[in-house]
């Protein structure tokens, strides 16, 4: 019954990225954008319409058989449940507001109807990838989200350092996907099918709990999940994809495409229920993406750095929420994140712009009377960032994590999340204040040009700051009936205690950075120019260090190898045969020299030869 | 008999050396007619005295005065530039030994032969040559005559003084 | 002692031969190397004739004829490339006549 | 009758085209073109009226036999036959060749008649071999497409860099592919001659051939000899030398051609001949080739990745993703096999884009060399959209009709061989970081030269937009094309699974 509303919400992406292909860039700079902003507004409209019609039950809707040999069949076909319906509303509520604001935000730039074929294809392939009711379609909108989120962080072509992160950013997402794919081959394997229903009737019924098998499946399906969620070890190039525009860093880098990991763990709840060391690795690799990303942030100077990681920090918590079983808690957070942090990269957009492509903290500062719009956005989603209790949506979710993981009993990662919250309260202070306040760094910072478009400008900024506070939070549903139950479920013991403690966190994390950054300023910077904490600076800046260590250990070897066997080695063992064919010809060429003594020679040499054969051979003369 | 054999052999083969090794060309055709001579002598003591006179009217007669008349119409004089390192023993040791282990391998293979015939020195005339050369060997003249014809023809082309090759050439350059 | 064995007679050719081939193989001179082409052809009609004489057969005679027909056409034709070479390149010498770059 | 036709219609269109060209350069252009559609049409018709299920006991595996004495003597003759594969293949021919004949339409200035002879008997000889039957007639199809391909390449060839020249590339081709032909005559003969001991009766024929007994110590020399030849044209790693070179050097219809169909013939000659013909030494010789196979998908990735002429990188794709279906085929799975098919067809399609493509940047920019384009993404309207397109394709994006074969071969080869689709797995990484880098060479980065250059005209837009269009459409809905060679590919898996499949896997692990 909701079939039309759900394939109208994937297609008319679709369409929009069509009609701007085909256009080829005829079309003007005002239409393409308006196509493009209106094909997702649309699809949001066809999202909520199908919302309205959503009967409480998963709905499956098969459009058609994609393959049909034997026993593989897997389908273009739709699930249609709770999650995907609040996927689908995050992606195209969400990026309808990013594409509004990306409106004002790309003004004048050339390429406009590329910009926004791609990021329709983007919303699309999202829309499958949260909709495909098989791994394999699961699978084509998380290629296809990975090939519009290369194109759009190269979309400034020109400078080739952005086509260098836009190629590591697919590369090694492409690593991740490599192992997703061969986690589907032996899900297939072993269950004989790729509908995401059938496996987790199946898994549970062919598969032991803790059995190899299951281990090993998912761990193939975390890999995949590492690798678009920026997770360590895969996560060096989410810092590099800020090289795309900063509406594509909202949309793919920040609120969706990076949570697909979490989507799809999420989906695959029971398989991952099967395998709970790997579950729990889930977690520890949560808590540790969580707590690098976080050191990291404290050290960077780009603001849209700060920010991404701060997203994988996020990602960070929900992997941990995944690990301690708290799927539910891992969405909601997936879903207010994707508010704030849409809000915030809007806001250092607007930021952006208004400096004329401005964006390192050093030469921003005093900005926060010129760009009050964006000042307020940085505000309320710093706030929503740092959990501040009651009033804003992270607070909920983030609290709902932390409960989770104490209700399972892991400390650690308790303990790791409210470290973590302290360390966010530190970056985001420091991020606020290094960009609006102090003073200006530069001419660009001092005179900016703020956004005044009602419509593209300030109403995505406040449509998202609304939903970052508490009201966000309360728009989520809870989709508990759709998952297993999580280790809090019913508990009311202790609760409170970890309130107190979440807000201690958060407030301990304030006031740390307000008295760091406010009062000992002068020997913050001495501390960070010198020995010990210029080192430390330097490892944080550089995030650990990671980038260097795979350059060292894969792309130089590799760089190595392609330079080595650049003139095909192996084929130079197949010239062998011309070899020697050449150096008896040049043999031979030398014996034709046109001497008739020579020849005469040779001739005699022959004859006299046989002649001795036979003159020493027994008989011979007979 | 047999002493005429022994005596022009060792005269064909003194005079046969002294036209491989000599520098005069005109001197090196009259060796080699003293050499056809001798060979000619050497079939009359062994009996065969139309080959003898064919040998003296054909070879020393009427090649060898081809040979004369080229020498005689190229004006040639003692010419060593060609041979210029002939002194040197590397040069003509390597064949000289190759020519004589041929012969060796050929004497010893006539020396293994068995065929112990003794050549009484009979006359074989003209007569009997004739009656088997125009009976059993009739094609082999008649192939002669054709390989003369073309002899003919070829050296009368090839030895033409302005050889249409050459002029060819020539307008070709032009 | 009555009459030549057969093989001295073979033997004389033999020698006449490898003294041709001598001359073939040492001299760079046109005419000498012609001049060794007749002494070889020379001795093959001698082995014939030894062996017409020693089997009193007319036979090796008629080859005989056929080798001195051989020469003489030999002769011409090889006396008018001479005078050719000759004329070319003003020397006798064959070496000069190779354009091979071998 | 309509088997012969299909094949005499290149050959006579292609003496057509050779007289035609008094009247003007555009002649031979037309009636080539006219003369491939109207292939692709016949085969098209046959697609559509054919019937493909599975047939039952007894009755005739093939949808059209045509069979008439040759050489009677020596049981040679004239048989052809058409099933699914050889008219999946047909009509690839056919829809290729007419590219071929379009891209070439500015390429080629001079001795057009000539060029469209050559072309179209190429096509003819392709067609013959998936048509022929008869191992002898077979044969002579497939030395017959190798005399035109060389004069393509030497005559109308591009000179690359120094120590590649055209002359050079075609000769390098025509010996490889000769001397591997050779192999397989003495293949062949031996195979007859066997069959002559063993019965009495000298034949050539595929059906009786099939059932020879031949000497253990015999058939896998006979089954490599098979195998050799086809692993030449493939290419199989060591034999691929011929390959880069012929592929860059060679005009664009030629690349087109050689990429997208000839190197398919040898695909079509393995599955058809090397494996029935030999079943069992051809599982245990399984292993072997799909370590070939995964050496091919490794190698020529990373040789890809160091190469800076254009033509010479997507031409060591190739070789990669011939890996991929050399694998598939000695996988002994119906989905692998099946998928085999599906990426012969679909990396027809994707490699002749790019190659023509190439080809048509080459036109704008006359160089093939990757360092001095650079930025064309803002100098040249829709190109750099359609190379996105292709690129996509060659990586396996999903939705594409590559990651439909590559995701079939792998689905299908997991069960039996896990360790190769895990290495083999690793190439899907190395496809995007050299698809990937042909893009960020030629169209990312800095502006090497500045000034805009001419869009697509409507001849190149629209042979773009129909590739682009297939690709998409079996990568979407390839169950058409599966339906086809169903009929095919099933026996085909068969010929492995009755033998002793549990030590083969135990020897891949």
């Amino acid at each position: 019954m909701m079939a039309p509303a759900v394939v109208l919400s994937f297609l008319l992406p679709l369409a929009g990225t069509l009609l701007l292909a085909l256009s080829a860039g005829r079309l003007g700079a005002r239409t393409s954008a308006t196509i493009g902003v209106a094909s997702v507004g649309l699809a949001a409209l066809a999202t909520a319409w199908a919302v309205t019609l959503y009967p409480g039950s998963p709905e499956n809707v098969t459009l058609w058989t994609w393959i049909a040999v034997g026993d593989f069949r897997p389908t273009i076909g739709l699930a249609v449940d709770g999650l995907a319906l609040m996927m689908m509303s995050v992606i195209t509520g969400v990026g309808f507001l990013i594409h509004l604001f990306a409106a004002w935000y790309m003004k004048g730039e050339a390429g406009i109807a590329r910009f926004y074929a791609w990021m329709n294809l983007f919303v699309f392939s999202m829309l499958l990838l949260v909709l495909g009711d098989n791994l394999l379609l699961l699978f084509l909108g998380w290629e296809g989200v990975g090939l519009c989120s290369y194109l759009l962080i190269g979309y400034y072509y020109h400078n080739s350092a952005n086509g260098q992160a836009a190629f590591k950013a697919f590369i090694v997402t492409r690593i991740g996907d490599v192992f997703l794919a061969l986690g589907l081959f032996l899900i297939f394997r072993e269950l004989g099918t790729l509908d995401i229903g059938e496996i987790l009737v199946r898994a549970p019924q062919l598969w032991q709990e803790g059995s190899t098998t299951a281990n090993i499946a998912a761990l193939l399906v975390l890999g995949g999940a590492l690798g678009k969620s920026a997770q360590v070890p895969l996560h060096t190039w989410l810092p590099d994809a800020m090289a795309g525009p900063t509406p594509v860093s909202a949309l793919i880098h920040a609120a969706t495409m990076v949570t697909a990991g979490v989507y799809l763990i999420a989906r695959l709840n029971g398989l991952f229920l099967l395998a709970p060391d790997v579950l729990l690795l889930v977690g520890v690799i949560g808590a540790v993406s969580m707590l690098l990303a976080a050191f990291a942030a404290l050290a960077q100077t780009d603001i849209k750095r700060v920010l991404a990681y701060s997203t994988m920090s996020q990602i960070g918590y929900m992997f941990l929420a995944l690990g301690v079983g708290a799927f539910d808690a891992a969405i909601f957070h997936l879903v207010t994140h994707a508010f704030f942090k849409a809000l915030l990269f809007l806001s250092a957009g607007a930021v952006i712009i208004s400096c004329h492509h401005e964006q390192d903290m050093a030469r921003l500062g005093g900005l926060w009377r010129r760009l009050p719009v964006a000042y307020g956005g940085f505000l309320v989603g710093g706030s929503a960032l740092v959990a501040l209790p009651l009033v804003t949506a992270g607070f909920y979710s983030k609290d709902e994590i932390l409960w989770q993981a104490m209700a399972a009993g892991n400390n650690g990662l308790l303990l790791a999340g409210l470290l973590g919250a302290v360390l966010t309260g530190i970056y985001t202070v420091r991020l606020i204040l290094g960009t609006f306040h102090g003073e200006a760094g530069s001419d660009h910072s001092r005179h900016p040009e703020p956004g005044t478009n009602l419509i593209t400008h300030h109403l995505p900024l406040v449509v998202l700051a609304i939903l970052s506070t508490f009201i966000g939070a309360w728009l989520y549903p809870g989709l508990d009936r759709l998952f297993p139950s999580a280790p809090g479920e019913g508990v009311e013991e202790g609760h409170t205690l970890l309130q107190v403690l979440a807000i201690g966190a958060v407030v301990a994390g304030l006031a740390l950075a307000g008295w760091l950054f406010m009062m000992r300023r002068e020997w913050l910077q001495r501390q960070a120019s010198h020995g010990t904490g210029r080192r430390l600076w330097s490892v944080w800046h550089h995030a650990w260090g990671f980038d260097g260590l795979f350059d060292r250990l894969l792309v130089r070897p590799w760089q190595l190898m392609v330079n080595l066997l650049r003139h095909d080695l192996v084929n130079l063992a197949m010239n062998l045969p011309a070899l020697i064919a050449r150096v008896l010809n040049a043999g031979l060429v030398r014996t034709q020299n046109g001497r008739m003594r020579s020849y005469a020679t040779v001739m005699v040499l022959g004859v006299t030869v046989i002649l001795a054969v036979l003159a020493l051979a027994p008989g011979g003369a007979a | 008999m047999e002493l005429a054999f022994y005596l022009s052999g060792l005269v064909a083969v003194l005079a046969t050396i002294g036209v491989i090794t000599g520098t005069s060309p005109i001197h090196a055709v009259v060796y080699l007619i003293v050499s056809l001579i001798a060979v000619a002598l050497v079939f009359f003591a062994l009996g065969a005295p139309f080959a003898g006179a064919l040998e003296i009217i054909v070879y020393a007669g009427a090649i060898m005065v081809l040979f004369v008349f080229v020498v005689m119409m190229l004006n040639l004089r003692s010419d060593t530039r060609g041979d210029q390192p002939w002194l040197h023993p590397r040069h003509w040791l390597g064949p000289s030994l190759l020519a004589l282990v041929l012969l060796g391998a050929l004497v010893a293979l006539l020396a293994q032969g068995s065929v112990d015939r003794v050549i009484e020195g009979e006359l074989l005339t003209a007569r009997s040559v004739a009656l088997t050369l125009f009976g059993p060997w009739l094609m082999v003249v008649e192939l002669s005559a054709i390989l003369l014809l073309a002899a003919l023809v070829t050296a009368s082309h090839v030895g033409r003084r302005n050889n249409p090759v050459q002029n060819r050439n020539r307008g070709g350059n032009q | 002692m009555n009459g030549i064995p057969m093989e001295h007679g073979l033997i004389l050719a033999s020698v006449l031969f490898s003294l041709g081939l001598a001359g073939l193989m040492l001299r760079r001179n046109m005419l000498f190397v012609l001049m060794s082409l007749e002494v070889m052809l020379n001795s093959a009609a001698l082995a014939f004739v030894v062996g017409s004489t020693a089997w009193n057969q007319p036979d090796g005679q008629a080859m005989f004829l056929l080798v001195i027909t051989l020469a003489a056409a030999e002769a011409s034709v090889g006396l008018a490339l001479m005078i050719q070479l000759y004329q070319r390149f003003h020397s006798l010498n064959l070496d000069a006549a190779s354009r091979m770059r071998g | 009758m309509i088997l012969v036709w299909l094949i005499l219609i290149p050959f006579l269109g292609g003496l057509f085209c050779w007289q035609a060209e008094r009247w003007g350069d555009k002649a031979p252009r037309w009636i080539a073109l006219a003369t491939m559609l109207f292939v692709l049409v016949i085969s098209i018709v046959l697609w559509w009226t054919g019937d493909f299920s599975l047939p039952d006991g007894g009755q005739s595996p093939w949808l059209l036999e045509w069979r008439a004495p040759w050489i009677p003597r020596f049981g040679i003759e004239i048989h052809l036959a058409l099933d699914g594969l050889s008219l999946i293949l047909v009509a690839l021919t056919g829809f290729l060749g007419a590219l071929a004949v379009l891209c070439s339409w500015h390429e080629i200035a001079h001795r057009v008649g000539f060029f469209h002879l050559n072309l179209l008997w190429i096509l003819g000889g392709v067609v013959g071999v998936f048509l022929a039957l008869d191992l002898f007639l077979f044969f002579l199809f497939w030395e017959m497409m190798l005399v035109p391909m060389y004069f393509l390449i030497a005559l109308w060839g591009h000179s690359g860099s120094a120590g590649h020249t055209r002359i050079r590339a075609a000769t390098r081709f025509f010996i490889y592919t000769q001397a591997s032909g050779l192999l397989m005559l003495v293949a062949i003969l031996t195979l007859v001659f066997v069959h002559y001991a063993n019965t009495g009766v000298f034949s050539f024929s595929y059906d009786v051939l099939r059932g020879t007994d031949v000497p253990d110590a015999l058939a896998p020399w006979l089954m490599l000899g098979f195998f050799i030849a086809f692993a030449v044209k493939l290419p199989v790693v060591p034999f691929h030398g011929w390959l880069p070179d012929a592929h860059a050097q060679a005009p664009t219809a030629g690349s087109v051609d050689l990429a997208g169909i000839l190197l398919k013939t040898a695909a079509y000659g393995i599955l058809r001949f090397a494996l029935p013909l030999f079943p069992e030494e051809s599982q245990a010789f399984a292993p072997v080739a799909m370590t070939l196979g995964l050496v091919g998908i490794i190698y020529g990735a990373v040789l890809a990745c160091g190469q800076q002429d254009i033509k010479r990188l997507i031409a060591y794709t190739s070789i990669s993703h011939m890996g991929f279906v050399l694998i598939a085929l000695y996988s002994g799975s119906e989905l692998a096999i099946q998928g085999a098919v599906v990426l012969m067809v679909a990396h027809a399609f994707s490699s002749a884009g790019l190659f023509i493509l190439s080809g048509q940047i080459y036109e704008r920019l006359h160089t093939r060399d990757m360092r001095i384009m650079g930025g064309l993404w803002g100098r040249i309207p829709i190109l750099p959209g359609f190379t996105l397109c292709f690129v996509a394709a060659s990586l396996g994006m999903p939705a594409t009709a590559n990651f439909v074969g590559e995701f079939m071969i792998l689905f299908g080869t997991f069960p039996t061989a896990p360790v190769v689709v895990v290495i083999a797995s690793g190439g899907l990484v190395l496809a995007a970081i050299y698809s990937l880098l042909l893009m960020q060479r030629v169209h990312f980065g800095p502006v090497h030269r500045q000034g805009s250059l001419p869009g697509p005209d409507l001849r190149e837009y629209g042979m773009m937009l129909a590739l682009v269009a297939l690709v998409l459409l079996v990568g979407l809905y390839p169950q058409p094309l599966l339906d086809t060679t169903a009929a095919v590919s099933g026996p085909a898996a068969e010929l492995f699974t009755d033998g002793k499949l549990s030590t083969l896997a135990g020897e891949v692990d």
